[in-house]
């Protein structure tokens, strides 16, 4: 097998946790879509580290993990904030920038 | 002695800085601060003139170069003025029946508040009038030309409060600019032709011109000079004019402005005599208002309008004259200064009459006025002799050399034109003794005005009737000053060129048709007008009398087409600018509204659609990538 | 290394048939997450996925990153955002009608044309080269990364600290509630109580049915009308109470509804035989 | 290297624009001395700049040059020509005037808000739209010029829409309405216009590789610098079309009465008598300059357009009820006769279109300033709301009457000199538009005669009655600029003297000469 395949599926969950993230409303799904696209990226990083024979690649991806981290931890508290203010999780409610 | 020429325009020129910017301090003395300086300027006339008097006839031309005014590249305007005897005789006229009118508006204008802006304007007239016919170029001659239509119309519009007179100005100024316009497109047309529009150059090398220019050139100055002249089709304004205060009318509405017309024809005689075509319509336009004028002057019941109509007649002849080329510039200059004398002197008359009659303009609410006026009887009737051509009068040396000439052009127009001039003749001795029979012999038709107030006629005071009695001296001589012995003929020759035409009926001849004429005109008035009395209320009159009332129904042409047909022209223009052409940006505006409140739409807040384009986007971005790589 | 044997590269078979089965699992445990309407399970099928990737990083060489995906991706992340469900509700089940026009076809439109680009993209670069990590694990995978952060990294290393650091406090911000009064001692809040007039006996039970004996059910009144006030605040401010005051009815008409079936007779009233469980959602 | 004259002053009035803004709430008549010393500084400088300006010297004189955006050549290049003299000069004249007329139009209606500053703000705004107006003309880098040109919108949409006149007939509200119209058409037109510039500017980048004028002309000039007549006349009409917007040329004119009519009298001024001026003056610098071929291709066109803006403007100026609207279109009318100068490409045409800017600025300010210390006293814009104003008020009828002579182009006061000139220069070439062109002279006397007629003469209105005449803050306003009028309409020589060689310069850049006159011996 070519480790290509790797690559392909990652594009393939990137593109699947893209979609998740426009057609769900709850934002905690958005975020676990959020969270897979970037676990694709992760995953073409680690494969781009094989075929380039340095480890470039998993120091990237472990950088991504970091920021996904922080960014979950900030993101949920959001979420939380923002449900208990309108009791409700879901995206389309914030939407102030609607006419 | 050349230096002299510039204080000519200026005295008067200072004379209306100091009045009109001098304010209250100067009401008591302005009136005579004014006539003190146009007097003066006269006085620096008669200096030159006698200064020009002892030279040859060659060396009668002085030049005084001022400043160069506007010089651009290839083109050059100076301020230059020309003293030749042409312009002399205009100097002498302006100022000396100038000075003479400022002498009489001191009385006239005695209780008028602003008398002292009034000679302020006056005195302006006078500066721009200089400046017309000092001028060494078309350019500064048009500098006056439209200086003298300003003070013309401040001075027609002087009782400003009255609506009519108002209207009156702006009537006359935007009738001459008609003319104006005629005069910048012959200087254009000069400026294209000959490179520079000053006398000396373009008036020699008039041979060097093809003479379709020529005609052009010569046709635009003779629109400017109906415009200025009252001549048709731009003869309307002079009859409303009449409402300004009589000594202007006498001043500049009958003596020196509306002359304007005949001096720059005769002054420009080397473009005319090279377009026999323009010459052709000169002397129709001339014979034309010469009846058209004496027509109207028939049938006006309004002292200054029969006089206005008259004027216009009179005007008519030197234009005719002027028309005739050679033959006729001469007689044309002539008449127009013994008809300076007489119809000043007419004006003033008139003017004397009103002052007397509470300001009434309408003759037939005057009559037997000869015993309550007689300075200003005799005054006005020797003017009424001279104007009707009184052998022996001013008119008579004039008229009827113009007359000698018009049949002197020869052949069948010389037929047509000789006989216009004698028809004239014989309208003008009726409206004229018509004018004299209603005003100052009959019964006394006036009657109480509407507060009671009548009439006291008395006679004016000294300051105006002294001005009446020389300019009568002038209707009376000047004629046989001038004409015996050919003197004007010899002193203006060397300018304006003369030749005898070759008359098919002698001098005798013409000079007893115009006595035949005359006794028949002067017939028919007494026996409409002397035999019987005179209605106080105009009768209704035949189709003729009404039109000619309403000057020939010229002004209601005018009415229709040029002021109806332009309100309507303004008003649909204003509704396009504001529907159209604004209506398109309006609308582009509109349409771009409507379609961001469309596109508005996309913005619907959710942050899920935005996530969308921004996919979409990014999509496409990629796929722009990928295409750039591929090809 | 030459072009021809990078252009032989190939993994063992073992590693084949790993990948054909777990990237199944992958794939499926994506979608599930997409597609779930409840939040756990998508929560789950992610988790699954993360492990998946996880043993992906340790066939392609990331030993290090496996594990750390399976500690702190699976372990901490998941486990934060489960912990979140919990907190928002575990029992809401998202509706998955679209209310957005157009939206969802726009999405999948956006999404299928993206992948079938990348799909395009990473089949036309030239990625026939693969080096493998032998020579860059040689002293250790771990030892080989750190080498890399703590050199060449180390900038971006400390910001990220940073980054940790402002995430945290952020959280903390955004979650904190700040006091702005004393809070009220347990004598002042039953004076409140006592001087408005309401509520002085501590409130009531939650209802006790039959077939419901949950917190979230409400207590009937002695005049038989079910009082909101028997189900705590949370949950009524989530709006998870459940409304079973007609469902002893609707038993009632179902089962009379099942005789008359058997007894054949027609006039069903179908509208009023829905459960109206959740109604109040 | 020599003190930068035109930077300082451009600046000047700039630093004077952010002093005046930063004065106090409360000492508003501070601010106003303080904007008015600026601006007579600004004129002193000007006068400055018109005595170190040798005519006969080079064509761009007291330059100043510097890098400024290397990357894309972009470079800080001032300089002038004689063109540029005579209207900076201009503009540093007439702001005075129209600072010291608009001396009470910014009190603000309540004194106790701190915060509220709009005389401040006022004043400031104007000596921006200074600064701005007066650095475009001396910006010899298309790309600095194109900065002012367009930054001269803010300050002036400020100007209409914040200080706009109250006399409307139907009351604040609405005023304020028709206000907000103005100012908001008068920048969309504008921007419109500046947009398209843009693009042309970035075109004549990509062409030219740099925003040099002198060195793109020079390229052009000796052929080093090849454009493709296409891309020469696109190019062109980029540039002319942001010019003819603010110059403004039919149709594009519809903003200027609406701008004219809603603001007060001393910024009509501005808009008219300053900021329009830098549209024409760029046509004569960098549409014949940059791209000679082109306007020669576009002329007959542009010349039809300025022969519609010059009548169509007088005719719609006699249909005109308000008094200050009827103005504006005077002005586009004015406007097409400059155009019709600059397009005629003869001397005469050009040296008149200059002249014409020179006096154009000045008989309108005249001729507006006084209109609105008319305006001011009756609160009233409309024409029929006057009459009988002589009797009660003399010296401002009288001035009012200069003013509107002017307007129409009489001989001795300064505007028919450049009017004369546009005419022959066009009768020269073309001798049909010039006679067309000819029947403005009458239909000017016919708007500005009525005018005058219907508010000045007549009887009273009671409404008039007690009418003041005018004050001496307000005389010293009119009074310079009547001496102004009739010197230069007397002795023109010192501003044709400056402006002749630029004028040969520009006919140079465009390879024409004048047409010979048919009989040369006259000459």
């Amino acid at each position: 097998m070519n480790p290509v395949n790797y690559l392909y599926l990652s594009a393939l969950l990137f593109t699947i946790g893209a979609t998740g993230v426009l057609i769900r409303r709850n934002a905690i799904v958005v975020f676990m879509c959020i969270e897979l696209m970037l676990n694709a990226c992760n995953l073409a990083f680690v494969t781009f580290s094989r075929m380039h024979g340095n480890l470039d690649g998993q120091v990237i991806a472990f950088f991504t993990m970091v920021v996904a981290a922080a960014e979950v931890v900030v993101g949920l508290a959001i979420i939380v904030s923002l449900f208990r203010s309108r009791h409700s999780a879901s995206v389309d409610d914030a939407s102030l920038m609607k006419l | 002695m050349e230096n002299l020429i510039a204080l000519l325009v200026a005295a008067p020129l200072l004379g209306a800085v100091v009045l009109l910017c001098g304010g209250r301090r100067l009401d008591a003395v302005g009136h005579w601060i004014g006539t003190a300086l146009s007097s003066a300027s006269f006085v620096i006339g008669v200096v030159l003139f006698t200064d020009l008097l002892g030279k040859n006839a060659e060396h009668r031309t002085l030049m005084q170069h001022l400043w160069t005014w506007v010089p651009v590249e290839g083109f050059q305007a100076d301020v230059t003025f020309r003293l030749d005897q042409l312009s002399m005789t205009f100097v002498l006229l302006i100022t000396g029946v100038g000075s003479l009118i400022h002498l009489y508006s001191v009385g006239y204008m005695e209780h008028d508040e602003r008398r002292r802006r009034f000679f302020g304007y006056l005195n302006l007239f006078l500066a721009a009038m200089l400046i017309l016919v000092l001028a060494d170029n078309y350019l500064l001659l048009y500098v006056g030309w439209e200086g003298v239509g300003l003070a013309s119309y401040l001075l027609i519009g002087f009782w400003q409060h009255k609506p009519s007179a108002a209207t009156a100005a702006k009537k006359a100024f935007l009738v001459n600019r008609v003319g104006d316009m005629g005069l910048s497109i012959a200087i254009m047309l000069m400026f294209t032709t000959f490179g520079t529009f000053a006398f000396g150059p373009v008036l020699s090398h008039v041979g060097d011109a093809s003479e379709g220019k020529l005609t052009g050139i010569a046709l635009m100055l003779l629109l400017a000079a109906c415009g200025k002249s009252a001549q048709v089709p731009l003869q309307s304004w002079l009859g409303d004019a009449m409402e300004g205060p009589t000594p202007v009318s006498a001043l500049i509405h009958a003596a020196t402005m509306v002359t304007a017309g005949v001096y720059l024809i005769v002054r420009s005689g080397a473009i005319f005599n090279a377009a026999p075509d323009a010459q052709l319509v000169v002397t129709v336009v001339g014979a034309v208002t010469l009846l058209f004028g004496a027509i109207v002057g028939c049938a006006k019941d309004d002292i200054k309008k029969a006089l206005a109509g008259s004027t216009m007649s009179q005007i008519g002849y030197m234009v005719l004259a002027a028309g005739l080329g050679p033959i006729g510039y001469v007689f044309a200059i002539m008449h127009l200064v013994t008809h300076g004398f007489f119809k000043a002197g007419l004006f003033l008359g008139a003017g004397s009459v009103m002052h007397g009659m509470n300001d009434e303009v309408d003759m037939r609410k005057y009559g037997g006025l000869r015993k309550y006026m007689p300075v200003t009887f005799i005054t006005f009737g020797l003017g009424y002799l001279a104007i009707i051509g009184f052998p022996g009068l001013s008119g008579f040396f004039s008229k009827d050399k113009i007359i000698e000439a018009a049949f002197a052009k020869g052949g069948t127009e010389g037929w047509i034109l000789g006989g216009a001039a004698l028809l004239g003749a014989a309208i003008t001795a009726f409206y004229m003794t018509r004018v004299m029979l209603m005003t100052f012999f009959g019964e006394k038709r006036w009657q109480p005005d509407e507060n009671g107030h009548e009439p006291h006629p008395h006679e004016s005071p000294r300051t105006m009737t002294i001005p009446m009695i020389v300019l009568a001296f002038g209707s009376v001589f000047a004629g046989g000053i001038f004409g015996i012995g050919d003197r004007f003929l010899h002193w203006l020759e060397p300018i304006t060129g003369h030749e005898e035409g070759n008359s098919p009926v002698s001098a005798l001849t013409v000079t007893l048709a115009t006595m035949v004429v005359l006794v028949v005109g002067v017939g028919i008035a007494w026996a409409q007008y002397g035999r019987r009395p005179v209605p106080a209320v105009a009768p209704r009159g035949s189709l003729l009398t009404r039109a000619a009332r309403r000057d020939l129904l010229q002004d209601d042409f005018n009415h229709v087409v040029l002021v109806r047909g332009g309100e309507h022209l303004t008003r649909s223009l204003v509704y396009v600018d504001h529907t159209l052409v604004d209506g398109v940006v309006n609308g582009t505006a509109a349409s771009m509204g409507g379609l961001s409140g469309r596109l508005r739409k996309l913005q619907n807040g959710y942050a899920r659609s935005y996530a969308v384009s921004m996919f979409g986007g990014a999509a496409i971005l990629v796929a722009a990538t990928l295409l750039m790589r591929a090809v | 290394m030459s072009p021809q044997f990078a252009a032989a590269y190939s993994t063992s078979t073992g590693e084949a048939f790993q990948f054909w089965v777990l990237g199944t699992v992958a794939v499926i445990g994506a979608l599930s997450t997409v597609l779930m309407r409840r939040a756990v399970h998508s929560a789950l099928s992610l988790a699954g996925t993360m492990i998946v990737l996880a043993v992906f990083y340790l066939a392609n060489g990331a030993y290090f990153l496996g594990i750390v995906q399976i500690v702190v991706y699976t372990g901490a992340i998941m486990m934060l955002f489960l912990f979140v469900v919990m907190l928002v509700g575990v029992t809401a089940a998202d509706s998955l009608t679209e209310t957005i026009k157009g939206q969802r076809w726009l999405a999948l439109l956006c999404g299928l044309g993206f992948g079938i680009l990348l799909f395009a993209g990473i089949g036309n670069a030239s990625l026939s080269q693969f080096d493998g990590l032998a020579t860059a694990n040689a002293n250790g995978n771990v030892e080989g990364l750190a080498t890399l952060i703590f050199t060449k990294y180390v900038f971006a290393f400390e910001i990220t600290g940073a980054l940790l650091i402002t995430a945290a406090v952020g959280a903390m911000v955004l979650t904190h509630r700040e006091r702005t009064e004393r809070p009220k001692t347990q004598r002042e809040l039953s004076e409140q109580r006592v001087r408005e007039g309401k509520h002085v006996p501590p409130l009531p039970a939650p209802g006790v049915y039959a077939r419901h004996n949950a917190v979230d059910v409400q207590g009937l009144l002695p005049d038989g009308t079910p009082s909101e006030l028997t189900v705590s605040k949370t949950l009524r401010d989530r709006g998870q109470i459940r409304d079973v005051s007609s469902e002893a009815l609707n038993d009632l008409r179902a089962l009379e509804q099942r005789a008359e079936e058997r007894l054949e007779r027609t006039e069903i009233e179908p509208a009023n035989l829905q459960r109206t469980e959740e109604a109040s959602k | 290297m020599s003190f930068p004259l035109l930077t300082a002053t451009a600046a000047l009035p700039a630093l004077g624009a952010v002093a005046t803004a930063a004065v106090p709430a409360a000492r508003r008549t501070a601010a106003k001395w303080l904007a008015l010393f600026v601006s007579l500084a600004t004129l002193a400088l000007g006068i400055v700049v018109l005595v170190r300006f040798d005519p006969g010297g080079d064509r761009y004189q007291l330059t100043e040059s510097h890098a400024w955006i290397a990357d894309f050549g972009v470079r800080y290049e001032l300089g002038v020509d004689g063109i540029a003299v005579a209207l900076i000069a201009l503009t540093a004249l007439l702001i005075p005037f129209i600072i010291l007329a608009g001396w009470h139009d910014a009190d603000p209606l309540e004194t106790g808000n701190k915060r509220w500053r709009p005389t401040q703000g006022f004043f400031a705004l104007i000596l921006a739209v200074e600064a701005m107006v007066i650095i475009s003309f001396e910006a010899t880098d298309v790309f600095l010029f194109y900065i002012f040109f367009e930054a001269m919108l803010i300050p002036m949409y400020f100007l209409i829409g914040g200080f706009g006149d109250s006399a409307h007939e139907h009351g604040d509200e609405a005023a304020a309405t028709q206000r907000s119209y103005a100012a908001v058409k008068f920048l969309l037109y504008n921007l419109v216009g500046g947009l398209i510039m843009l693009a042309a500017v970035i075109g004549l980048y990509v062409v030219a590789g740099n925003f040099s004028l002198a060195e793109i002309a020079q390229a052009r000039a000796n052929g080093s610098l090849h454009m493709a007549t296409n891309t020469e006349r696109w190019l062109f009409l980029g540039f002319f079309f942001a010019f003819a917007v603010k110059a403004p040329l039919w149709p594009l004119h519809t903003w200027l009465p609406n701008a004219m009519g809603e603001a007060t009298a001393p910024v009509a001024v501005l808009i008219t008598a300053v900021v329009d001026k830098v549209g024409t003056f760029a046509m004569l610098r960098f549409c014949l300059q940059l791209f000679p071929e082109a306007s020669k291709w576009a002329t007959p066109v542009i010349l039809v357009l300025a022969l519609i803006s010059i009548i169509y403007g007088a005719l719609l100026a006699v249909g005109q009820r308000d008094i200050k609207r009827l103005v504006a279109y005077a002005s586009i009318s004015h406007f097409g006769f400059i155009v019709l100068g600059i397009f005629a490409m003869t001397s005469q045409g050009q040296s008149g279109a200059t002249l014409y800017m020179v006096n154009h600025g000045i008989s309108t300010a005249a001729l507006m300033l006084v209109a609105g210390f008319l305006i001011s006293r009756r609160g009233s814009r409309l024409i029929a709301d006057y009459g009988g104003v002589q009797k009660v008020a003399p010296v401002l009828a009288g001035t009012f009457l200069i003013g509107s002579l002017a307007t129409l182009s009489l001989p001795g006061l300064a505007p028919f000199v450049s009017e004369f000139l546009v005419l022959v220069g066009t009768f020269t070439r073309y001798p049909a538009i010039g006679i067309i062109a000819t029947f403005g002279i009458v239909l000017a006397a016919l708007y500005t005669l009525v005018l005058y007629q219907r508010t000045m003469t007549g009887p009273v209105k009671p409404e008039v009655a007690a009418m003041p005449d005018l004050r001496p803050r307000e005389l010293l306003v009119v009074a310079p600029l009547i001496v102004l009028l009739i010197f230069l309409g007397v002795y023109p020589k010192p501003v044709t003297d400056i402006v002749n060689p630029a004028v040969k310069q520009t006919m140079s850049d465009v390879h024409k000469k004048d047409p010979k006159p048919s009989v040369e011996a006259a000459k």
